[in-house]
């Protein structure tokens, strides 16, 4: 099977990341779709938490919002949402958090916040939600984002969350205690920091795509690790998982609610 | 104090004045649209809204001319993209200009978590790394008295009026809520008033023991609104109107049509059963 | 890491070492007196005991000579008067020497919450008009960085071991109580590691909503253990045995007595079925 | 009715001060029995909070702990304990606040941490608990003991809860919240602070008992106001829903216990 988009690559590389028992922070979007990818495959009993206060979800179809009632109905517990964040996460009691992001700078830095400046935006962005706390306190963190040079860029607008600060292990003097963004997994393949530096460099390819693909989607001149893996396509099972998940979800939000009488 | 059992629109008219500090709480699930509506109604100005994720009830307060300032964390249409509403004020000043005062969820439920302790300010490791407390005066730090760690520091958020909405009430005030309940215990014990709406009022609650209820003497007034939370949701009642939400991006983006959506659906309406029934037509 | 279903005895013996700072918790309801026997029998030395209400399990403990210091917050035998064992040690230093570390109930509370969120320390308006800050250096103080308040501090309570009672687990090790739970789950989630006993293990707990769950993965161990609270209580189960709280007084008076009870019932038995089966000979 | 013990009219007084609908957090022993007595006659939608967490609860016995079943299954509501003293206690939400001591001074002060030389004890006593902050921040305090010159002493051994410090206004420039001990109940009457120097003296007595019998009771000089009240005696009513109490209570706690198999 060869017909897999880049999206449905993106997150089946991201779900390959996650390892049985391993307990997520997951974000919405692409990074719910890879979670639950994982726990339907390889990882059944990942616990999945999102910043609602669902703990150890299980949903059956992907949540439009981080707060569906699905997600409430099969978690094993739900607890309030500021405990999410001092129980939970500020007392680093989560392997992996998932996040995404409107850019990314080549020290793993975040923004979701704001393009243009702060005080006269030209396009003002959701913000940080839960963004800057996992970032800081995640075990380690995964990024999601498609490449373009405008998300992967030399400069953010605004640092929302803290990846690597300036590199170098500048994070390390830092109170921030998880490791920091382990992987940037992009539709052309996954960047991973560079041990000394901390600057994002291509670790491994998508099946297809080019060292030169790469470097015209990213906004830095990118580095290329001394060996580039390349990952292996989506399998049949990955691949039918993913879209019966895709498609249970499009149906459910398909169908029409009934207005409350 | 004992909650009154009152109309949402006597509720409204008590207790949110003009220039006040109100949150409406709600993450994702059972968010107060029923009062929200019924502020926007009212014609209040120069709100200073709080709230974790303002959500279209937010964009539809702030287009409408309620806000003039807003504490957040995370604006968006969960899921869909921008509330355009929002951005229309922060970044074109329409309808009026909208101080910002931006922080993190963690922040957030941190500076709620306080408020409804009675502390002055919460302690948090947050904020490292990011460039918000180049932005916002209000992100401190202090300093642990027994390790020498520097934390952050976020002034406690007490509302003036905190507006819940919930599953059930008794005719004593007493509310009972389930699912997912996000900062909402914490904006109510935060708060110098607490308005409830519920979808139905009860002779009386089951025993909850370790059940989330809001007692009566902490509640000001509790009204009872059917469908109050749509189009989000109530657990255990109906499910969050997601393609709702998706419609909103397209009514809201522009002016004119955001204007008529309310003035037709909204403003016409004289309570929330007929918005509701406005909507029904329309379907 | 996922919680290992285990025998009690193998659970203390692989995370309560020498030294440890352990705390038992559960106020009044759920008091884990298997697991505190279990400690006694293997005689285990110096260890810092924590506990809001050091219970009849504490004056065991203190009274077998377990423990070096102290941390708590009310130390009697509810409702009936002292402690006779932790007095003795306090007052007369007999079995061994006991450092206090004295606090309020909210001075503690909001330690353990403090230690379960990971920070250093907590900020209450607590400890005002009182000694105890005369007597434990480990009351400070923190200056609001917003209203320049002066609030009381202590530090964060971390237990390298916290054991609990509770009602269910599951064969994973998710645990699952209601009823009055005090401090207990903040105490869990300040833990390094958590032993949790409880009356029954299932093959699936129900659904929990808002119920209070302790994940599987902030559990270290957890070991079936029926009648594990007894004499307190367990919601649901068995009610607490007042009248041998009563009897403990007299039990507890003198060394003599004391010894010879805690060698009859706890030393001489193998696990706690048998301890109580040797209540129910004497019964 | 005139065969009451002092205990009962301790008990019964207590009662009387509460209104309907006050919240107002319990102590256990005599403070709960006079609590649980107002629900029962004038104050039927008092709210009764336990320290334990159960908030709003009816219980058909005393309890003998603080955290008995019967407290929980009875509540409107069991939160955690930590709650108990932020939400409630420490934000200001509770009207009373019912405390008993082992030495109250004249300024209202209690002590309930030791007798003697903290370091060299003669007799330990239990500690704190709840009552710092309850007499920090309730509304206004109660106080309940039986007077002795031992435990209505000139000097406390140790200051475990504040009343009105040193008096003259003392405790007003300090952060404690509430109103401070405006009821001291003991079994010969009732002191009051007075309200400029803030020292104790005797407002109101007992059925039967005389200020001479109020002043061998109190171990410092105890003034009396420019009033004496005088106490009614229980009424019927009040001394047969407090016996019935007592009895059930009784009957309660002697009920055996199966030991759990």
């Amino acid at each position: 099977m060869s017909d897999w988009t880049r999206d449905e690559m993106m997150t089946v590389a991201a779900a390959r990341m996650l390892w049985d028992g391993c307990v997520c922070f997951v974000g919405i979007g692409l990074p719910s779709a890879a979670c639950n990818l994982a726990r339907l495959t390889h990882a059944p009993d990942v616990v999945l938490i999102y910043e609602s206060g669902t703990v150890g979800t299980r949903p059956d179809v992907l949540p439009l919002s981080i707060g569906d009632g699905e997600l409430a109905d099969t978690a094993a517990c739900v607890i309030p949402l500021p405990e999410v964040f001092s129980y939970l996460l500020q007392a680093g009691r989560v392997d992996v958090g998932f996040l995404g992001a409107a850019q990314v700078d080549r020290h793993g830095n975040l923004n979701s916040t704001v393009i243009g400046p702060y005080h006269a935006p030209k396009t003002r962005l959701p913000g940080a939600g839960g963004a800057t706390e996992i970032a800081a306190h995640a075990r380690q963190v995964f990024v999601m984002l498609k490449a373009t040079p405008r998300s992967l860029v030399a400069q953010l607008d605004f640092r929302t969350s803290g990846g690597f600060l300036e590199g170098h292990g500048a994070r390390a003097k830092t109170s921030m205690r998880g490791t920091g963004p382990q992987s940037v997994i992009t539709d052309y393949g996954v960047l991973k920091p560079h041990p000394d530096s901390d600057e994002l460099q291509l670790s491994a390819l998508f099946d297809g795509a080019t060292v030169d693909a790469a470097r015209a989607a990213t906004g830095w001149p990118l580095k290329v690790a001394a060996t580039v893996g390349t990952i292996a396509p989506p399998t049949a099972v990955e691949l039918e998982t993913l879209r019966a998940l895709h498609a249970r979800t499009r149906e459910a939000h398909r169908r029409p609610v009934r207005l409350p009488a | 104090m004992t909650a009154r059992v009152t109309a949402l629109s006597d509720a409204i008219a008590a207790h949110v004045r003009d220039g006040a500090c109100v949150a409406l709480e709600g993450f994702t699930h059972l968010i107060p649209f029923a009062a929200g509506h019924e502020i926007i109604r009212q014609g209040r100005r120069n709100l200073h809204l709080v709230r974790m994720t303002p959500d279209l009830i937010y964009d539809q307060m702030i287009g409408m001319g309620c806000a003039s300032r807003l504490t957040f964390s995370w604006g968006g249409n969960p899921g869909v993209g921008s509330l355009h509403r929002l951005r229309d004020a922060i970044e074109h000043q329409w309808p009026a200009p909208l101080e910002i005062d931006e922080h993190t969820h963690a922040g957030v439920a941190a500076a709620y978590s306080a408020g409804a302790a009675g502390l002055p300010f919460a302690t948090l490791r947050g904020y490292l790394g990011t460039d918000l407390p180049s932005v916002n005066p209000r992100i401190r730090s202090v300093d642990c008295p027994f390790t020498g760690e520097r934390l952050a520091a976020v002034p406690a958020i007490n509302p003036e009026v905190t507006i819940l909405h919930a599953q059930r009430a008794d005719r004593h005030g007493n509310v009972a809520m389930h699912g997912i309940i996000g900062a909402q215990r914490e904006a109510a014990f935060a708060a110098r008033a607490l308005i409830v709406t519920v979808e139905e009022i009860v002779e009386e609650l089951p025993p909850a023991m370790n059940g989330i209820v809001l007692p009566h003497w902490i509640v000001s007034a509790v009204a009872q609104c059917p469908g109050g939370a749509y189009p989000s949701y109530v657990h255990g009642r109906y499910p969050r109107d997601n393609a709702f939400y998706q419609r909103w991006d397209a009514i809201a983006r522009e002016r004119a049509g955001f204007l008529a959506w309310m003035n037709r659906h909204v403003l016409a309406s004289r309570d929330h059963a007929t918005f509701l029934a406005s909507l029904r037509q329309v379907a």
